[in-house]
């Protein structure tokens, strides 16, 4: 009784194209405070329009994984990975291609906290503490602590007071050692950084202990688009300006310089030793 | 009084487990008859009229019912229109109006689809009217069946018999749980209208005295078996006191 | 003779049961190594601020707006899937009861049959169900609205049936005997038996879809579950509280309707019952309806396009993945994998254990207080002027515990608990707490008082009463209650550990993160193992006690 | 026969919203009398013995138990020993086993601790051996009372009522349900039971022949009022006719 209004225009190619012409979804995953997310990606969102001239929306995800299911289904054209991610959802869409990334972003870091009073200094003093790492799918936090944590000879799954948390996103990692509720945690730097800064941690009960050497981490990845595209969208996002990224937390950054798939080679080969990715 | 059989039991048995119920009963009843059951709790009256009603099937033996056997009705619907069923109120469908409870005893002549057509607008509506009159109970029509007293239901159930016509009614303890007043009030209906249709008519009771007043014939079951068969007039106080007298095994200090 | 002895032993049945369920909830407490270290350090902090969100929940309008949106869509989404459930669950049901086959064979097979296909499609729980058709056919509502559907229309049609064939059986006999024909059968006798039961089942089912629908977000779908998913994300727990309360809020509507609806049915008051009744009937009509429209309209989806060639494509792929297609070596051909997903198997048995013990055991003191009978005095002819205050103190704890569902809890558990099997099993006991107690209250609501009130009459007290009169007679519906119950328990323990809180869930939710997806088809034959050895266990059980 | 009046009606009304169930009733029964209320179903027969028992409240009027007003009993631990009640079978908690159920009738006399502690191990027991052995029971001691038959569960709530002892017996239709032969053994051990402890009984019935045998009283309900209050011998069959005899409002066709 009730059809839809689209219903005719549905089906086969010309909704493809209709698609991609009408809308650009992007997508962003959920490793930090919902909020500045939104606001951060509506400004990358807005500039995107203005450039390429198509309507460009910001979709919020809950899960990593589920963005990388959205992004393989076709349903987001382009998305702020994690180096983790960003490999798994390339390994899933072939012609997907990485496409730019923030200076920081080559020479990555993830940070090891504890609260300031705890007896931790070194990465080996974590045997037997209880340990959070942020979502399973991350990269800063969780897929290089844990390469640095093996590294040192600890097995996350046997050597801490229990099992490993998942906190789900870097926010939430450094308020829950905040809070005294696990002894130690990782995280990204980026954004342990914005959070000193921007007094969202408490400096006075919390610190770093150990900082890991660098890697490649989060990037810009675009689905398959025809050249065209592309190009236009690589061109905007390369075209912010300082101005327009001030202020917007979530990146943390002056500008987005180029990249490419093989930058992230070495994190895959993490992964696949880790038997994340098989 | 006409002499046709209409019903024969020929060795009927059945048996629950080690309980014997029915042992290898067989009598012939007439056109026309109205026939009182009695007997103590367990002598096997339910079980008795269930298996002519084909609700339980006996171990050995067979009905004739109008010169057929029981077991050759290939169909229900012919079968309905020989032997009609009440029992206590139990029987009715609480959910639904007054009326279609008595339609009910129209399925048989009914299709699927005339039969859902008449759960919205009844079908056969002036039978249905006048079977209510008969008993009562026309300004009940359009009531949930649930909402009627015991004895408003029983006599629903009397009406749905006056609807389906079968040429044997059989009726398990029809007015128990009716206090007296209501218990003669049904019998005296039930009676008038198997006479006046020339129905045969076949009753379960625990009450010997309207066992007495309102038919003809009495068995009395004992034990499974036939404990006496005799016409009204020739039942005696002793043979009753011997039919409920408990045995030794019953005992109590 | 035979009577003496088997007596004792039906009344041995229901203690022997008894003893060994509080022999397994004592053994599944060993899997948890009990120390004050079980709370975070800073878990009491953690208690304290989300207390605080509690008492103080954020009334900003820009998040009530969003909180009434995200309400609209789980209404719209759990009534979508309900209409879905109530035709699938008609038709299984009628099948699966048999009264439609006419000889032994048939009516067997068609027995066996449906009830499988209910039991299977009831096996598994919705978020799951949800997860698999995210894969299959994308972030769609109607992803949503099938997860909905399919479960739930398996637990429908299953009480149908087992409704259908529980009917005292004079009224249908009556109606064979006056000649009806098997569907003549069903409409004039089955149906309009069962209707007040199917209703009154209905929409308490309809209830648990809110809540489940609530939590469709966890696999990226909209709703209530979406907005306190992003502000327990953000730490905001006076947020989370304000959408908890939207939920709430929303069941308690439902509930207010169901009861309502109940009520109208049972009582006979003649001419009310059609005027509510048709306004319910029109009111269910019309949200049906709207959702549907809104679904289609708002929403942007058609059913039409779900069935396209990418997404066959993409359903093919990820069912292939499960199947180990392009694998060498999938999940469920190594040892190893097999090992380790039995024992989490194992744990996800413990925890579904101390959930269920848990809950028990809180409702088990909080029931008596909670019947309306016992505190308006009707039952035990004892009245206290404390027993009102009582009663609406604990019944309002018994809507609070469920209508959060078991996940939000599990999230806000996680941030007291340290990870492991405890937080999931403390989830799932707060919400099963209170639907436990509520049926408790019912079924002592529901009791026959004339035996009470003998005994009352004869001299007892109040508390006399209760463990003569109340206790005894209530004790087995209270068993199949709590096994019933355990089963239920069982479907949800995977869901809790999506959110880390231990057992099956958490490793799928691994396996599903690093698309494993051979992984998952091995975890999920260990979880639908359980789930079928749970409700074998607990029909032979509830079988023995009856 | 003594003439000690232990039980007093004073102008007893009740009515639930426009139906009056007893208008006004006053009447004195001694101790020692055996009293059936018959009457046809709705006179008030159950309100009226409710109203003794204090499960409904009369809205004017008042009951004189013992030389004591109803209300005046504090304890319904003293009342107790004053009034017991006896209904169906429904009155026994089907799930307990048979002792129990007749050791309820100690409970008056019982702290809690020591009621919870008989449920496992049962105190005075001879006690309820003895009242069972009276009722023929003693060997069913141990079963779930729900596997009794229903006179078999009737003479569980008599074997309560003896533990019980209480002065006066209020019986609501105690053998509907039960067949000719039960029902009469049933009454008979109860009205022994009555009269060798000395007790006062009044019983509701639906069968005038139970009242006529066993009871030295009877007071008929008609309409919510009384209709004649007369010693057995002096009831006639035509008081008993008008007594039972149909309105012409409940009319049938
Ligand atoms: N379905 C059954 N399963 C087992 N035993 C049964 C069944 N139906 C009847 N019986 C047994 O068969 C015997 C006869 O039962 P039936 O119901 O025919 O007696 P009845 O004369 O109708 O008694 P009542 O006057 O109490 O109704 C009884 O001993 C009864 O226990
Ligand atoms: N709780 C109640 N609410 C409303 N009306 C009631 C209630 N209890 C009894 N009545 C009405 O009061 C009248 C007397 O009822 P009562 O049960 O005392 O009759 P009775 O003589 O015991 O009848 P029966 O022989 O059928 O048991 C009846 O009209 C009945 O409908
Ligand atoms: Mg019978
Ligand atoms: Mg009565």
């Amino acid at each position: 009784a009730c059809g839809s209004k689209d219903e005719s225009s549905n089906s086969g190619d010309q909704k493809d194209k209709k698609k991609s012409d009408e809308v650009l979804k992007i997508g962003a995953i959920p490793d930090q405070s919902a909020t500045e997310m939104k606001t951060s990606m509506d400004a990358v969102a807005k500039h995107l329009s203005e450039e390429t001239g198509m309507k460009v929306e910001f979709v919020p995800s809950v899960d990593y994984a589920a963005l990388v299911t959205a992004f393989q289904r076709g349903e987001i054209q382009l998305a702020f990975f994690g180096g983790l991610t960003g490999v798994q959802a390339r390994n899933l869409v072939s012609e997907a291609e990485a496409i730019a990334q923030r200076p920081r972003d080559a020479e990555f870091h993830s940070v090891f906290i504890t609260q300031t009073d705890s007896d931790i200094q070194s990465l080996s003093d974590v045997r037997g503490k209880s340990f959070t790492f942020g979502s399973e799918s991350s990269t800063s936090g969780h897929l290089m602590p844990r390469y640095y944590l093996m590294k040192e000879g600890i097995d996350p799954a046997k050597d801490f007071d229990g099992q490993p948390n998942f906190s789900g996103s870097h926010d939430t990692t450094y308020k829950l050692i905040e809070s005294g509720a696990f002894k130690a945690g990782a995280l990204n730097e980026a954004v342990w950084e914005t959070a000193v800064k921007e007094k969202k941690v408490d400096t006075n009960k919390v610190r770093v202990f150990y900082t890991t050497p660098a890697y490649y981490d989060y990037h810009w990845t675009i689905n398959k688009v025809d050249k065209e595209t592309k190009e236009k969208v690589k061109a905007a996002l390369l075209s912010m300006t300082p101005e327009q990224l001030s202020g917007l937390n979530m990146f943390a950054t002056d500008r987005f310089i180029e990249t490419k798939n093989g930058n992230y080679e070495a994190i895959e080969e993490v992964a696949k030793e880790l038997k994340i990715i098989k | 009084m006409e002499r046709t059989t209409i019903l024969e039991a020929n060795t009927i048995t059945k048996t629950f487990g080690k309980k014997t119920a029915l042992s290898s009963l067989s009598f012939f009843i007439h056109k026309g008859e109205k026939v009182a059951l009695i007997g103590p709790s367990g002598a096997g009256k339910t079980t008795l009229l269930n298996t002519i009603a084909g609700i339980v099937e006996p171990d050995s033996g067979e009905w004739i019912v109008a010169g057929k056997r029981r077991t050759d009705y290939k169909s229900g619907k012919a079968f309905a229109k020989k032997v009609g069923v009440i029992r206590q109120q139990f029987d009715l469908v609480g959910q639904l109006a007054v009326i279609h409870n008595v339609l009910a005893g129209r399925l048989a002549e009914w299709g699927l689809v005339k039969s859902l057509f008449s759960l919205l607008f009844p079908r056969d509506k002036e039978m249905a009217v006048a079977a209510l009159k008969r008993v009562g109970l026309e300004d009940k029509m359009v009531e949930e069946t649930s909402t009627l007293s015991g004895g408003e239901q029983q006599r629903v159930a009397l009406a749905r018999l006056l609807v389906q016509k079968p040429e044997i009614v059989l009726a398990d303890e029809p007015v128990a749980s009716l206090d007296p007043a209501r218990a003669e009030d049904v019998l005296a209906i039930f009676s008038s209208i198997v006479t006046e249709e020339n129905q045969t008519l076949i009753a379960s009771l625990h009450s010997v005295e309207y066992a007495r007043k309102y038919f003809t014939r009495i068995i009395a079951l004992k034990d499974s078996k036939v404990f006496f068969d005799l016409p009204t007039d020739q039942v005696t106080d002793q043979l009753l006191d011997d039919l409920y007298k408990l045995e030794g095994s019953d005992g109590h200090g | 003779m035979v009577r003496t002895v088997i007596s004792p032993l039906r009344k041995h049945k229901r203690f022997t049961l008894t003893a060994i369920l509080i022999l397994v909830f004592a053994w599944s407490l060993f899997s948890v190594q009990w120390s004050p270290e079980l709370v975070h350090a800073g878990g009491v902090v953690m208690i304290i601020e989300i207390a605080k969100g509690l008492i103080s929940p954020s009334l900003s309008p820009d998040v009530l707006l969003l909180g009434l949106k995200a309400s609209w869509l789980t209404l719209t989404y759990a009534t979508a899937g309900m209409a879905i459930a109530i035709v699938y669950a008609f038709i299984a049901g009628v099948l699966a009861s048999g009264i439609l086959s006419d000889g032994r064979g048939a009516k067997f097979f068609s027995r066996i049959f449906f009830r499988g296909i209910l039991g299977f499609t009831r096996s598994i729980h919705e978020l799951v169900w949800a997860w698999l058709f995210v894969a299959a056919i994308g972030l769609s509502p109607f992803a949503a609205i099938f997860a909905l559907a399919i479960p739930y229309g398996g637990i429908l049609g299953r009480i149908f049936a087992d409704m259908l064939t529980d009917l005292p059986s004079q009224p249908i006999e009556a109606l064979k005997t006056s000649g009806a024909s098997r569907l003549q059968l069903l409409f004039y006798g089955y149906l309009p038996l069962v209707r007040a039961d199917f209703i009154s089942y209905t929409m308490y089912r309809y209830e648990c879809a809110i809540r489940s629908s609530a939590i469709m977000s966890f696999v990226g779908l909209g709703g209530l579950g979406y907005q306190i998913q992003l502000a327990l994300a953000d730490l905001k727990y006076n947020e989370v509280w304000t959408y908890v309360f939207f939920l709430i809020l929303l069941v308690i509507l439902i509930d207010g309707w169901s009861s309502l609806v109940r009520s109208a049915m049972l009582e006979k008051g003649k001419k009310r019952i059609f005027v509510s009744g048709r306004i319910s009937a029109l009111v269910a009509a019309v949200l049906v309806i709207v959702s549907w429209c809104y679904i289609n309209i708002w929403e942007g989806a058609s059913l039409a396009s779900l069935f396209t060639k990418e997404n066959a494509l993409y359903g093919a792929k990820f069912f292939g993945g499960m199947l180990g297609v392009g694998e060498e070596s999938p999940a469920f051909f190594q040892a190893e994998s097999w090992g380790n997903a039995l024992r989490m198997t194992l744990e996800t048995l413990e925890m579904s254990i101390m959930a269920i013990g848990f809950a028990t055991i809180a409702a088990f003191l909080t029931v008596i207080p909670a019947a309306r009978n016992i505190a308006d005095g009707s039952l035990t002819a004892k009245r206290h002027w404390y027993s009102w205050i009582v009663f609406g103190i604990v019944r309002i704890s018994y809507i609070f515990s469920r209508a959060v569902p078991e996940l939000v809890w599990a999230m806000l558990i996680v941030f007291i608990l340290k990870p492991g099997l405890l937080p999931g099993a403390v989830a799932l006991a707060l919400h099963n707490f209170g639907i436990i107690g509520k049926l408790w209250a019912e079924v002592i609501e529901d009791m026959d008082s004339r035996p009470v009130r003998n005994l009352a009459s004869a001299g007892a007290s109040k508390w006399q009463s209760l463990f003569y009169g109340v206790v005894p007679a209530v004790m087995p519906k209270f068993l199949t209650y709590i096994l019933y119950r355990w089963e239920v328990i069982m479907r949800t323990t995977i869901v809790v550990g999506f959110v880390g809180a231990g057992g099956l869930g958490q490793q799928f939710k691994l396996s599903m993160s690093f698309f494993h997806y051979s992984e998952l088809t091995l975890l999920l034959i260990c979880y639908m193992l359980l789930v079928i050895i749970a409700d074998l266990v607990s029909e032979t059980a509830r079988k023995s006690v009856k």
